[in-house]
């Protein structure tokens, strides 16, 4: 069954997940901190549109109102508060070097391989949406990760953890018409915390070693001097 | 009836470890008797009096020992009637796991370690008051001493009163880990927490190997079960028999001390509290013993030859190594643990033997060497607590524990150079005490050896036997330099100048119970091995021919006509042939002694640093048996002195055991560098850390897809 | 009857050994061309001593002084043990030949401890290397008795001298092989050339002499005559052991007296070759006494060996 | 019900009241009170349990039996003890300074929060309330362990925040999968309910659960510190204020691992293949030896006991994952020991350090001499960790063997290597501080050390001799988890 076969919602739907895989790989790329919250931005944008578009696909009322929290939350709110750490500890103009950069992003790609390779048995008998939808969040999960990896600003690190959080919600979304309402209400108060919570410990952080490299954040090690 | 026994003493000890911890609660136990004798304010008044603030410490320290005495008559007495019972009594405490209470089982076996232990603990708790009470309270607390002495005893009993897996293994680490503490009591010296702690891994480990052993066994019994029943009916290949020994040589082995896994030993003992160090060199060693036997002879069964043979080599190398290093010891203390690393390995030899002669199919000389080992574990028992506790009356006047600062002590201290000399003479073996019964037995086990049709055997057992007379004459020469450095010649040190006999009833009585033992035993061994001769029924199904064949006064082991020995005749006649020569070489008053200054060749002035010092007697036996210690000997000049002034001459001795460098220390830098290689995981990068999470979750998937 | 004849003959023995000690210097003196003392040079030495005062160090304790006593009262209970004269000999069976060999360990550690008691380096000196050899020697003598024991089935010395008189005469590997190490280990037991050297008083060499230096008079005496025991007593077992033929069967006196004759002649033959050793050997150095004893020990386990591999019934 | 309904009210209350009053004077005391209330009502909610067997609450959204009873009680009595020992320990930091009024409010406040998420995380029925429950006390904890504002208190707590956070995000995905397995199979509403789920785990499919249950674990095992997802532990344990070291020692990790049992219990009524098994006996191996290696570098006294934390937390699993009644009901009980003996550990440590001024094991010594009830509470409940008899942990861990006996006999010589090397790590670095002299200038401080006792009391009990309706509760649970009583 190829994509021709499916209806045009679906076709939007799977279209988005691409792009929001595509916003993955940027944000792995990104060394721009602005540029890299403002992908962020994107890609938290156009999951809620996929929502949106499956909660009118599949005519699922309440996967309107985890899109309208998705939108407060990862498109607004933490990009926002992102922003305004950036400008104000004053790192808009630094530039993360990033190693390999080509090694990671031929990493990343066969991590999108691998996903599917994982994923693929356990999904023969469901539909190709589906198959995909669950292939590209688990992607976006381990780019995230990758993400971190990668990056040694912490501000990259909330990033990477919160399109975490995207690939996690994706993939709730499509495969399975979102979770029940008090789990979903219950992760995004999570989320919220959280968010408000890296907020505090980067003024910590800043505050302690004067800048927010991860690297310089290793007192606790027992590694032999 | 005697299981209750047994149980009183259990109980009696953990009280007496109870009330030491009353030792500071002086205003609540005044509280308490308050509450309690409302009634009888006549009572109260009495007992207020007696346990007054300045006597308090004293009366709890006595209480104390008393419950550790009665423990003690309590355990003896149950002992002697667990060894002259035919049957095995056997209980079951409301205790332990929800499906496995604790089993308790009494027989003869148990019987005669619980003798042991109450003589032990007897001679101990005479001893124990002497000897705690110039002890500084807020320095090293009674309470401390007091409770895991009765812990550790009280371990000790338990683990001869269990019958299954989990209550032995509970009591045996109770034992260790009590003692562990008691190891640890002087804790300001470092040596003692050196020790401590070497002591501690390394009963662990023992332990480690015991639960192994139990787990094979259990893995071949009737649904995994943990009883020693079920474990006896386990049938095992001879493969899973063989390493189920192993593991048990191993665990019991370590506590045992036999070499090389005995380096714990020659630390922890010394540092102990001396009755500690008497406790764990004279009994827990035996505890260990019995935990093999138990093991061997009775859980497992089919005893093959091999072990025998295994276990007499390794009894071989033991008594020599252990002998050999006691030698070269400076240290009293040392010195005697050494020695008891000898008597283990001369006991392990022996059963040994027993082990060939019962897969071999030789019942009764099984249960002659049966005898012979069990016999000597006991002697052992008796004479190195006299030595310790000799030792700690030693250490308490001349303040030192080195033999080269003692000399003399046999004009300051007559009653106890006495015991000691005849603790000395039972570990040398000779005739008349104990120590010499049991080597006899062991020696004419041994010669029976022709009744087996293995070549190999017959020529490897008189070999292990000259092994066995090299042990007893290397002890000999030990302990002629041990007495004869501390209590002969003149004194090396102020202090053995200045000391003095001690003043205290309890501690001379408990020396001259051990020693009287030593001697009952020595002249009539016949009570002692008709009793043994019980166990040797029970365990092995035969007991000996005709022990007493030839009459009360006669000892033979096989028959009259293969050996006899009648301690009580040579006696006789040794004092004939003594008295008759002391009567007329002394009738003429004339020829009364004349007392007159050393010869000192004419040049004068004799002093005692010219004598020969401890590691000067030993040197022959150093140079020949060169290769079995490490030694390292420093001779400084100090330059541009005259060649043969030897006073600027500086000389120093280190002698080492050489297990420890080529066993223990690879471990532990195998440990340590694991160790290090480990923690290079640790860097305090997120970033690792977040990868290290990254490539599970990849490699798991790629598992399981 | 038989109690009666065990005293007389342990009388005999004691009575005796100073006899042979002085045919030992007799002998030796004559192979080396001196003028010999008369044979009955020690008993005179012996009474000689007794009637002297002692002479005691003020530093030495009791223990110094009844040393000798203890040390001559367990060799003479050892030599009570031996058969002499007659195979059947009641007391053997009180104490059998491993407790002999205790007996001579008994007088050893106090003979020791005596060295040790005044405080001296000379008494220290012999204790120490006594107890060395002592210690070596003790399992190549026990290896050689074992020998023994095992073909005779006993460790009983009558009954063990007894079996080899009924088995007439076999030629047994084994009986060389522990003949010769009981003779290396008699030796050095008894201090000979070239162990140990009787007659030297050389601080170096000495080991027996250095540990009774402080003795005198009767105490002297005592040890002296325990050490002329012990050396009889090696003789007597290796006579008796080994060649037992002409020892007394049945107690009648002709028998008895044939029997005297008989270890008489024997001891005498063996002092010959130990003087012709000694006139022919010169004293080793100390540490060479080790291989010395260990060539006793290997000899005995040879003897050992052969008597299970060559002798013994399949 | 009610009893577990008010257990999760209470809190909730406290979070609340310390939030907004907990500045004031004897607020330590107020929190025992919270504590001592929520302990009852656990009890209450027990006896129901042990009366009438599980209870489910009318919307399926909670469900007591007896396997989380028993944690609920535990919980619930290690909350209360820790508070006994935090009023004086936060009094004596706020004494010297190390802390302001301020912040002991945030710290009495997020005390209830977390206590609230455990209970939450054990009642809940709901696998994604549990994911929230699990991630809210992350959350609640996580400001704790920055209390002190130190540099290395900040980046631990950021180490232990993106970790968890991250290792639990994988664990929703696993819930996820989990939903959409069941959802073929069930309505949308009771998808995630665990009971339903249970009833009907043959149904589901097998390998989307063992996926999820990949994902499960090493979400779930990131906070039970499973090697090698384990480095946030230490660091966090060391550096928060000690109660808290506590509590995350004595029940985050049991949560966590209680969490991933009750997957277990799905996937292995979905599928035969032990693959759930397998894994956990591997991870739990791994992190009991490697951690047993750990113990011997230390040089911070806190970060040793969380190695150890982590070497018990990898028995247990390993246990878990050998699935026999036998090993379960060892690692239930092992649960409870360890939880009891840890959380007294980390009560003398904190007083140690307050002692000595230092949490280094090099400037610690001489603690017996100095206060001897700290120094023997320490030495006592190190022992008792460390296995030696008579103390329960001996027990458990003895039932764990004669389990790997019964089942991988092979493995057995290494869970003996494993735990003699723990015992020598801890002790190497032990005794040195509680024996020997007592060093210039440390002074007694301030204790209360019946948490401790108590705690090594109960842990002595159950070693000896285990009470009988103790023992039926524990069969309960493990008939419940395994299917089958133990023998």
């Amino acid at each position: 069954m190829g994509i021709e076969n499916l209806d045009h919602y679906s076709q939007i739907i799977l279209s988005l997940a691409a792009l929001v895989m595509l916003s993955s790989f940027i944000m792995l790329a990104q060394g721009r901190l602005l540029r890299l919250v403002f992908v962020f931005a994107v890609q938290g944008f156009m999951l809620v549109s996929a929502t949106a578009i499956a909660a009118y696909s599949f005519n699922n009322p309440h996967l309107y109102i985890s899109a309208a929290i998705t939108l407060a939350l990862k498109v607004i709110f933490i990009p926002w508060m992102l922003r305004r750490h950036i400008l104000k500890l004053n790192m808009h103009r630094d530039v993360e070097a990033l190693n390999n950069k080509t090694a990671i992003m031929m990493g990343g790609a066969s991590l999108v391989v691998f996903s599917y390779y994982v994923l693929h048995p356990i999904m023969q008998n469901s539909s190709m949406v589906l198959l995909n939808a669950l292939s590209l969040s688990l992607a976006v999960i381990l780019l995230g990760m990758l993400l971190m990896i990668s990056h040694h600003q912490a501000i990259a690190h909330v990033v990477g953890f919160m399109s975490i959080e995207n690939g996690l919600f994706f993939a709730a979304t499509v495969s399975t018409n979102g979770m029940p309402m008090v789990v979903e209400l219950g992760v995004a108060f999570d989320v919220l915390v959280a968010a408000v919570l890296f907020g505090i410990f980067f003024l910590h952080i800043n505050s302690s070693i004067d800048s927010l490299d991860v690297d310089k954040m290793n007192r606790l090690n027992e590694v032999d001097q | 009836m005697i299981l209750f026994l047994a149980y009183a003493a259990v109980l009696l000890s953990f009280l007496s470890g109870i009330l030491a911890l009353l030792m500071r609660q002086h205003c609540s136990v005044i509280k308490w008797v308050h509450y309690c004798c409302t009634k009888r304010p006549d009572w109260q008044q009495r007992l207020n009096n007696w346990l007054e603030q300045s006597v308090y410490p004293q009366r709890i320290q006595q209480l104390s020992f008393i419950c550790l005495g009665m423990a003690g008559v309590f355990a003896m007495i149950a002992g002697v009637g667990g060894l002259m019972s035919e049957q095995a009594m056997t209980a079951q405490l409301p205790l332990g796991l929800p499906w496995l209470p604790w089993h308790v089982r009494f027989d003869s076996l148990s019987g005669l370690f619980f003798l042991i232990i109450g003589i032990a603990i007897f001679a101990v708790s005479c001893y124990g008051p002497g000897y705690v009470k110039g002890n500084n309270e807020q320095e090293h607390p009674f309470a401390v001493l007091g409770l895991f002495s009765g812990l550790f005893i009280a371990g000790m009993l338990l683990v001869l009163l269990a019958d299954d897996a989990f209550f032995f293994m509970i009591s045996w680490e109770l034992m260790s880990v009590a003692s562990y503490f008691l190891v640890a009591f002087q804790h300001e010296n470092s040596a003692n927490r050196h020790a401590a702690f070497i002591y501690l891994i390394m009963a662990e480990g023992g332990a480690i190997a015991i639960i192994l052993a139990f787990g094979v066994l259990a893995s071949f019994s009737d649904g995994g079960a943990f009883t020693f029943d079920a474990l006896r009916n386990a049938s095992l290949s001879d493969t899973w028999a063989s390493v189920a020994f192993v593991l048990a040589l191993v665990g019991f082995g370590m506590k045992a001390g036999l070499v090389p896994l005995h380096v714990w030993l020659p630390e922890a003992h010394p540092v102990a509290p001396s009755h500690i160090s008497a406790l764990m060199s004279g009994v827990m060693l035996k505890v260990a013993v019995y935990g093999l036997i138990r093991f061997s002879f009775d859980l497992l069964g089919d005893i093959q030859w091999q072990w025998g043979v295994a276990l007499m080599i390794i009894g071989a190398i033991s008594a020599l190594g252990g002998i050999l290093y006691a030698m070269m010891q400076p240290n009293l203390k040392r010195l005697l643990a050494y020695s008891s690393v000898e008597n283990i390995g001369i006991i392990f030899m022996v059963l040994g033997l027993s082990m060939i002669f019962v897969a071999k199919g030789h019942p009764t000389l099984a249960a002659l060497g049966f005898v012979a080992a069990l016999f000597h574990a006991f002697n052992h028992a008796l004479f190195k607590n006299l030595l310790f506790l000799g030792a700690g009356i030693i250490q308490h006047q001349v303040h030192s524990l080195n033999i080269d600062d003692m000399g003399g002590l046999i004009k300051r201290m007559p009653h106890t150079s006495k015991l000691f000399l005849i603790a000395c003479m039972s570990i040398s073996s000779l005739p008349l005490f104990n120590g010499f019964v049991s080597e006899w037995l062991a020696f004419q086990a041994a010669l029976q050896v022709g009744v087996l049709d293995d070549a190999v055997l017959r020529s490897l057992v008189p070999v292990m036997a000259a092994a066995l007379a090299l042990t007893a004459a290397l002890a000999a020469a030990c302990f002629v330099k041990l007495f004869g450095m501390m209590f002969l010649g003149l004194p090396r040190t102020r202090h053995a100048a200045k000391a003095e006999e001690t003043q205290d009833k309890g501690m001379l009585f408990s020396l001259s119970l051990l020693a009287g033992l030593c001697f009952l035993f020595g002249i009539f061994p016949g009570l002692m091995i008709n009793l043994l001769d019980n166990v040797a029924l029970q365990l092995l199904g035969h007991s000996l021919p005709n022990a007493t064949a030839a009459g009360w006064l006669w000892l033979t082991p096989v028959s009259a006509e293969k050996a006899s020995y009648s301690a009580p005749i040579v006696l006789f006649l040794a004092a004939i042939a003594g008295g008759i020569s002391y009567r007329y070489l002394r009738r003429d008053p004339a020829m009364a002694l004349r007392e007159s200054e050393t010869w000192d060749c004419g040049f004068g002035g004799l002093t005692p640093r010219m004598q020969y010092t401890s590691s000067a007697f030993t040197m022959p036996f150093r140079r020949i048996f060169s290769k079995v210690w490490i030694i390292d000997e420093t001779i400084t000049k100090q330059p541009g002195t005259m060649p043969l002034q030897v006073t600027d001459i500086h000389y120093e001795l280190h002698v080492s055991d050489h297990s420890w460098p080529k066993l223990y220390q690879p471990i532990e830098k195998s440990v340590n560098r694991i160790a290090r290689l480990v923690s290079r995981m640790q860097t305090g990068n997120i970033r690792v850390y977040l990868s290290y999470s990254f490539f599970t979750l990849i490699f798991l998937l790629w598992v399981i897809s | 009857m038989n109690v009666l004849f065990a005293i007389i003959q342990t009388l005999l023995f004691i009575a005796l050994a100073p006899l042979l000690a002085g045919w030992v210097k007799w002998c030796k003196c004559h192979l080396q061309n001196r003028r010999a003392p008369s044979l009955l040079q020690p008993y005179r030495d012996l009474i000689k001593l007794t009637h002297k005062q002692p002479v005691v160090s003020k530093d030495a304790s009791w223990l110094f002084i009844i040393a000798p006593y203890i040390i001559f009262s367990t060799t003479a209970l050892a030599v009570s043990v031996v058969p002499l004269l007659a195979v059947d000999l009641p007391t053997a069976s009180s104490a059998d030949v491993i407790v002999l060999v205790g007996f001579l360990a008994f007088a050893r550690f106090f003979l020791v401890l005596a060295g040790l008691d005044v405080g001296t380096a000379f008494g220290g000196m012999g204790s120490s290397r006594e107890m060395t050899i002592s210690a070596m020697a003790e399992p190549a003598m026990l290896m050689a008795v074992f020998t023994l024991t095992m073909t005779a089935s006993t460790t009983n010395l009558s009954f063990a001298i007894d079996h080899v008189l009924q088995e007439g005469l076999v030629l047994r590997p084994s009986f060389i092989f522990s003949l010769s190490a009981l003779m290396l280990v008699a030796v050095a037991e008894t201090g000979r050339i070239p162990v140990d050297n009787p007659a030297t008083h050389l601080e170096l060499t000495m080991i027996h002499e250095a540990m009774i230096l402080e003795y005198s008079g009767r105490h002297l005496a005592l040890i002296e005559w325990a050490s002329q025991l012990k050396l009889m007593l090696y003789g007597v077992l290796i006579a008796n052991i080994f060649f037992p033929w002409g020892i007394a069967e049945t107690f009648s006196l002709s028998v008895l007296g044939y029997g005297l004759l008989a270890i008489m002649g024997k001891l005498a033959l063996l002092v010959v070759v130990l003087a012709i050793s000694e006139t022919l050997l010169a004293k080793m150095r100390l540490f060479r006494v080790q291989e010395f004893l260990s060539f006793a020990y290997l000899l005995g386990l040879l003897g050992m060996l052969s008597h299970i591999i060559l002798e013994a019934a399949h | 019900m009610i009893p577990a309904y008010l257990l999760l009210l209470l809190p909730l209350l406290g979070i609340l009241y310390f939030g907004l009053l907990g500045h004031k004077e004897d607020v330590g005391k107020q929190n025992i009170r919270f504590n001592g209330v929520t302990l009852l009502l656990s009890l209450w909610l027990a006896v129901n349990v042990f009366l009438s067997g599980t209870i489910l609450s009318a919307d399926q959204y909670f469900i007591v039996d007896s396997f989380n009873v028993y944690l609920i009680v535990l919980t619930a009595f290690v909350g209360f003890t820790t508070s006994i020992f935090s009023a004086p320990y936060m009094a004596h930091e706020q004494e010297i300074g190390k802390l302001t009024a301020n912040r002991l409010r945030l710290y009495y406040s997020m005390y209830q929060g977390f206590m609230f998420a455990m209970y939450l995380v054990l009642t809940t029925n709901n696998m994604g309330i549990m994911w929230v429950a699990m991630e809210a006390a992350t959350l609640a904890t996580v400001l704790l362990v920055s209390l002190y504002r130190t540099p290395e208190s900040i980046e631990a707590a950021w180490k232990y925040f993106i970790l968890c956070g991250v290792g639990i995000a994988q664990a929703l995905f696993g819930t996820i999968l989990l939903y959409y397995a069941a959802i073929q199979i069930s309505d949308v509403d009771n998808a995630l309910t665990w009971s339903v789920l249970y009833e009907n785990a043959k149904l589901l499919d097998p390998e989307i659960l063992e996926i999820a249950f990949v994902f499960m674990l090493i979400g779930y095992g990131t906070k039970i510190g499973l090697v090698p997802l384990h480095n946030w532990l230490p660091d966090a344990h060391s550096e928060g204020p000690t109660p808290m070291s506590a509590v995350l020692s004595g029940l985050l990790l049991n949560d966590a691992l209680y969490a991933v049992v009750r997957n277990k219990m799905l996937i292995d009524g979905a599928t035969d293949s032990h693959i759930a098994g397998y894994l956990m006996m591997g991870f739990g191996m791994l992190s009991f030896l490697v951690a047993a290696f750990f113990l011997h570098r230390q040089k911070d006294i806190k970060r040793l006991f969380s190695y150890s934390s982590i070497e018990h937390m990898g028995l247990m699993t390993f246990a878990f994952g050998i699935g026999t009644p036998f090993a379960t009901f060892a690692a239930l009980l092992h649960m409870t020991v360890h939880s009891l003996t840890k959380s007294a550990i980390f009560v003398t440590v904190g007083h140690a350090a307050q002692i000595s001024g230092t949490q280094s094991i090099e400037k610690i010594r001489g603690l017996i001499k100095t206060q001897p009830q700290v120094g023997w509470g320490l030495l006592i409940g190190t022992l008792a960790i460390a296995g030696f008899p008579p103390f329960g942990v001996f027990a458990s861990e003895f039932l764990v063997l004669l389990a790997t006996m019964q089942s991988y006999p092979w493995l057995a010589p290494f869970l003996l290597l494993g735990i003699g090397i723990a015992c020598a790590g801890l002790f190497r670095n032990i005794q040195p501080m509680v024996y020997g002299e007592k060093p210039e200038g440390q002074q007694a401080v301030q204790a209360n050390l019946w948490p401790v006792m108590i705690h090594l009391a109960i842990v002595l009990w159950l070693g000896l001799a285990m009470p009988d309706f103790l023992a039926d509760w524990f069969t309960q649970a493990t008939i419940l988890i395994s299917g089958s009583a133990p023998l």
